[in-house]
């Protein structure tokens, strides 16, 4: 008797299907023409076969890139606002354990002060169902950041691949009142739990990139006004939004309105530091110069955010590496941080 | 987070939607200089008006709706409530929609946000009010409720300039504070004209000159950033402590509640731990990023 | 050609020629080249020049300060003579370090043909027109005109016909129809269609702007998206103003647009852009007989004329 | 069933203020019948359109844009309408590539004195645009088959 269960990788589509009663359910999927997070069309489990991870981190399914905040209209007593319909429960099939770790991250943020309408209501409707790595990428550094490939601390359920099978862990009572209402899970025995063991502990020792997180804020607060650094690291920066939009832990946002034939709409849409006009007030921009945006990006993520919320905002996905044009590197940087005495 | 201090949320959401805003309507508007205006406004809701509360420093985010949202603190005193006042200057998308509306028209707000001027901490003490330009805004809102409250406060000294005589802001507000003989109050003008018979040379200058005693007081600065770089150096060699000086900072809010991450100065948000800050705060954020 | 580049650089430098060089140095990642910004002469060893030398460093020039020495391959040449015909860029303060090119291995193709990511691949390597990829500890090879990006295979300068210092012998253009396979077929769609096809397309652009960004035509200080009065389109990503970035991004660089290629290449969620701006590329050509950066004394696009021209549809 | 009235196309006109715009004034004053379907917007010079303009017009609705200026050789600032010339020649073949109908872009050459040509212009147009349709360029709703299916409002 153990604590898992397990299931046999053909029979994952029935898995999807049960679900699909209860829940709105999202997988791996190219049909967009990017690998994204996409409905499941009911029938098609081969992203098992070719999917390592999605370009679009499913922290799109909790602040999309673009959401309706409120829609309005005139009427004589001023504005009639209208919040949009609740979204239904979302079932995350396939999330890696980098990306359901960066959306236990930014829920800091999102709860900080005032509760976030919008993104936490997603979220605790959601179920994330977890598929550990096999094959990370060779620029993911996940382990530097305490992230094991396989990890399963923010996940409902995680699933291990033990070869024709996946092990089941219930990490929440979330996922445990899941699987006790599905049928078609087999109980797991001690070997396959051995056996998941021993592949979570080969993925780990799959991520060879690294980078020293030890002390990096204090490193990062003491090295703030190296200009010359900053400079020097963010010459072949050009100031695009891939590495912040595309990153699963970040989250900051725009807020912008629309008005179509006294039908108003505000929304809030993803927003990158990577911009100049992102802090541009009127007469002044805080900054404007690219080793400011780029300074403020890695201070961010590894020094403010820690500072505030006790956890670095990077999960190692390794997204801003791999799509970087010009292949600007943060592990580079963060290795090379000038140090003061 | 990050030490700030008197920050609580706002009580006042609709609908329980923090960024959801209530219905306001502008209720007068007045041309303070060709490019700002103030304006009074009320809820809507008589009730929401009647319950709303809010400090001296506090901000909200004001909506034109099919346009856009914009920050922009409370410049009124919550000392006298029978309507609630803004102040803005026309220079981007949202003010110039602001400016294109009349009275009676319907605009949102949400707030208060952010923390507020420390008045437990400036009980008790002289205060040396200096302001540049539509700085004066937030100061007014604390002018006048010391002013209110005026037994609770030693001497009040007020240096305000602005770059030309037409470009000084609430001088309703000048000639009332110059009439008080319970303030001290100082006008000055970067550049006069013909009929200025008042003082003429940049704040920090008159600041100088005017040099109030740091015995007992605060300095609460705010400005352009010019005039409050300027200003400092000034207040220290007047012997102020960098816990002595306050200001308010400006920076893109959008949110106006520490999500939306663009204000930041090192780890601290304006929006949300300020933005009313000692320069002893200022200097210990990341340097380079003030 | 590495080592030359590398003692032509470390004179520049020692000489006092130039203040800056712009190249390459390998990259981070496996089959990657990076940008090398530097004033420093101990870097020029750095430098490489190999298949992968995917970037126009041309976008580099209008921000950096100084004279500056750049490894340009023939598109990149295109563009810097693009840069100095709209006064971005002063002659004098480039010194262009030439690499006859034979095109840059796409890794995205790559991928296709052998069913592999790039990070799992061993080894890929090019001589003349064959490229062997190594996968799985198994060789296996292609004609180069299957992995070299489209855009080389249509180009019509590989050897820079400006520079100041030639690396090696020029190398002919491949001219490989292929390249322009996608556009013919798109042409050949009924407007219907074409038009929900850049629909699908745009509607999953995430609005990075790494395309203008990568894009050394792009130069405006401040771009009409970015604009907030009046807001021509919503900077958020929805299709509609997405289209209208990329529509008027395209005719914004019309006749500086050299066809290098690098916004579809930059674009994180696969747009098919070069299919756009090619099509720019081709009716420039066809209506004005222009080609962006081939002459630096030619006047730019937009602001000349003659008298009769494209003119059939004035009424 | 709401009686349906039959759909009238909207186009915009950027007119240069000192041929065309005189031109459509003339065509006003002289009594010139035209559709009243065109919204003019007075522009200096034709050479004042930037390409944005026609994409923000087909963006808020209108079915179609014309571009009209002075004569070649009459511009008032020597040159601004041949530059328009290039720049709506390539938007024109540009759209066209895109999927827009080429009856949706238009341009013209209309002096101060061709009140009866800007006429013309307007109605040819016009009869055009309501042999195409309305424009659903923008409009969301796309059925399987690539036709939109959104009513107009």
């Amino acid at each position: 008797m153990t604590n898992s269960k397990k299931v046999n990788k053909k029979d994952v589509g029935k898995l999807l299907s049960q679900w699909s009663q209860e829940f709105a359910i999202f997988v791996p999927s190219i049909g967009s023409g990017v690998a994204t997070m996409a409905r499941w069309e009911g029938k098609d489990t081969s992203f098992l076969d070719w999917y390592r991870n999605t370009v679009i981190p499913p922290k799109a399914n909790f602040l999309p890139p673009m959401e309706e905040m409120f829609s309005f209209r005139k009427d004589r007593e001023g504005y009639n606002i209208e919040l949009p319909p609740n979204g239904g429960k979302q079932l995350i099939f396939g999330i890696r354990p980098c990306d359901a770790r960066a959306l236990t991250t930014i829920d800091a943020n999102f709860k900080d002060l005032y509760q976030d309408p919008y993104y936490l209501p997603k979220r605790s409707r959601a179920v994330l169902v977890g598929v550990g790595c096999t094959n990370p990428y060779d620029s993911c550094f996940c382990t530097s950041l305490g992230i094991s490939p396989a990890d399963s601390n923010d996940v409902d359920l995680m699933l291990t691949d033990i070869g024709d099978e996946f092990l089941v862990e219930e990490v929440t009572d979330k996922g445990k009142k899941l699987t006790a209402k599905t049928s078609g899970l087999k109980e797991a025995t001690k070997d396959d739990e051995t056996r998941a063991k021993e592949i979570k502990e080969i993925s780990y020792n799959k991520v060879t990139r690294k980078i020293n997180a030890e002390g990096i804020v204090d490193k990062l607060l003491a090295g703030f006004d190296d200009q010359d650094y900053w400079e020097k690291v963010a010459a072949k920066c050009i100031s695009c939004g891939i590495c912040t939009l595309l990153c699963p832990t970040c989250y900051c946002f725009d807020i912008n309105d629309e008005l179509v034939r006294q039908q108003g709409t505000r929304f809030r849409s993803l927003d990158s530091c990577a911009f100049p006009v992102y802090t541009k007030m009127p007469m002044e921009n805080p900054r404007a110069s690219k080793w400011k945006r780029v300074r403020q990006k890695v201070c961010h993520k590894f020094g403010f955010f820690p500072m505030n919320f006790n956890v670095i905002a990077c999960t190692g996905c390794g997204r801003c590496i791999r799509l970087c044009p010009v292949n600007w590197d943060i592990t580079q940087i963060l290795n090379s941080l000038p140090v003061r005495v | 987070m990050s030490g700030a201090t008197n920050i609580s949320p706002s009580r006042f959401l609709a609908q329980d939607n923090v960024y959801l805003p209530h219905i306001a309507v502008i209720e007068r508007i007045i041309e303070e200089t060709p490019g700002i205006r103030t304006f009074h406004f009320n809820f809507k809701d008589k009730k929401l008006g009647e319950e709303f509360t809010f400090k001296s420093g506090q901000f909200g985010e004001y909506s034109v709706f099919g346009i856009g949202e914009a920050p922009f603190c409370i410049s009124s005193s919550p000392t006298r409530r029978d309507h609630l006042e803004f102040t803005a200057q026309r220079v981007g998308r949202v003010t110039n929609a602001l400016h294109r509306l009349g009275v009676g028209a319907k605009i949102g707000f949400r707030g208060p946000y952010g923390n507020s001027f420390p008045l437990g901490y400036l009980q008790g003490k002289n205060l040396v009010f200096v302001g540049g330009g539509i700085g004066l805004a937030p100061l007014r809102s604390l002018i006048w409720n010391v002013i209110d409250n005026r037994d609770k406060y030693k001497n009040i000294a007020l240096v305000y300039g602005a770059r030309s005589p037409a470009d000084l802001c609430f001088k309703y507000d000048l000639d009332a504070w110059g009439k008080n003989k319970t303030i001290k109050s100082v006008t000055t003008v970067d550049r006069g004209d013909a009929s200025w018979t008042g003082k003429v040379g940049v704040v920090p200058k008159i600041l100088e000159e005017v040099a109030p005693s740091a015995k007992n007081a605060v300095a609460i600065v705010c400005g352009p950033p010019i005039m409050i770089r300027f200003t400092f150096p000034v207040l220290t060699k007047l012997e102020f402590t960098p816990e002595q000086m306050l200001t308010t900072l400006e920076k893109r809010m959008k949110c106006g509640i520490g999500k939306c991450g663009r204000c930041n100065i090192g780890n601290i948000y304006v929006c949300r731990d300020g933005p009313v800050f000692t320069y002893a705060q200022i200097k210990s954020f990341v340097s380079s990023e003030y | 050609m590495e080592q030359k580049l590398r003692s032509e650089v470390k004179a520049l430098l020692e000489q006092g020629k130039v203040d800056w060089i712009i190249g390459f140095e390998p990259g981070s990642l496996k089959f990657t080249t990076t940008p090398l910004i530097t004033k420093d002469k101990n870097d020029a060893e750095r430098l490489v020049i190999n298949p992968f030398i995917v970037n126009n460093l041309a976008n580099f020039l209008t921000e950096i300060m100084g004279r500056v020495g750049i490894v340009a391959k023939g598109c990149d040449s295109r563009s810097i003579v693009s840069l100095i015909q709209d006064n971005k860029v002063a002659r004098e303060d480039v010194v262009i370090l030439g690499v006859p090119c034979t095109g840059v291995i796409d890794l995205s193709k790559v991928e296709k043909l052998v069913g592999k990511d790039r990070d799992e691949l061993n080894d890929i390597a090019r001589e003349g027109d064959k490229v062997t990829i190594k996968v799985e500890g198994k060789k296996k090879g292609f004609p180069s005109t299957q992995v070299l990006f489209n855009h080389c295979l249509a180009c019509e300068l590989p050897t820079p016909k400006e520079y100041d210092i030639l690396l090696g012998e020029p190398s002919p253009p491949i001219a490989n129809l292929a390249a322009q396979e996608r556009i013919e077929k798109l042409r050949q769609v009924a407007p219907g269609q074409r038009w929900a096809f850049w629909e699908k397309e745009l509607s999953r652009c995430i609005r990075c702007y790494a395309c203008r960004n990568v894009c050394p035509a792009c130069f405006c200080q401040r771009c009409f998206v970015e604009e907030t009065e009046p807001q021509w389109v919503l900077p958020a990503p929805r299709w509609q103003d997405n289209l209208i970035f990329q529509i008027v991004r395209n005719i914004h660089v019309a006749g500086r647009c050299t066809d290098c290629g690098e916004c579809e290449r930059a674009c994180p969620v696969n747009i098919p852009l070069r299919s756009l701006t090619r099509e720019m590329y081709d009716i420039v050509g066809e209506l004005f007989q222009f080609k962006a950066g081939m002459d630096k004394d030619a006047l730019p696009l937009m602001t000349h004329y003659e008298e009769k021209e494209a003119e059939d549809f004035f009424r | 069933m709401k009686p349906r009235i039959e759909w009238e196309p909207k186009l915009v006109g950027f007119l240069c203020k000192w041929c065309s715009y005189a031109g459509a004034d003339l065509a006003g004053t002289s009594r010139k019948k035209y559709p009243a379907n065109i919204r003019i917007i007075k522009v200096p010079c034709s050479g004042r359109v930037d390409p944005l303009f026609i994409l923000k017009a087909l963006r808020l609705g209108f079915d179609g844009v014309v571009v009209s200026g002075c004569h070649p050789g009459d511009c008032h600032y020597q040159t601004g309408n041949y530059r328009a010339r290039r720049r709506v020649a390539i938007t024109k073949r540009f759209l066209e590539y895109l999927g827009v109908e080429p009856q949706r872009i238009q341009a013209s050459w209309v002096s101060a004195s061709e009140a009866g040509k800007f006429a013309e212009v307007v109605t040819e147009v016009t009869t055009g645009l309501k042999e195409v349709g309305p424009n659903q360029l923008f409009s969301e709703g796309r059925q399987e088959d690539g036709t939109k299916t959104t009513e107009r409002s």
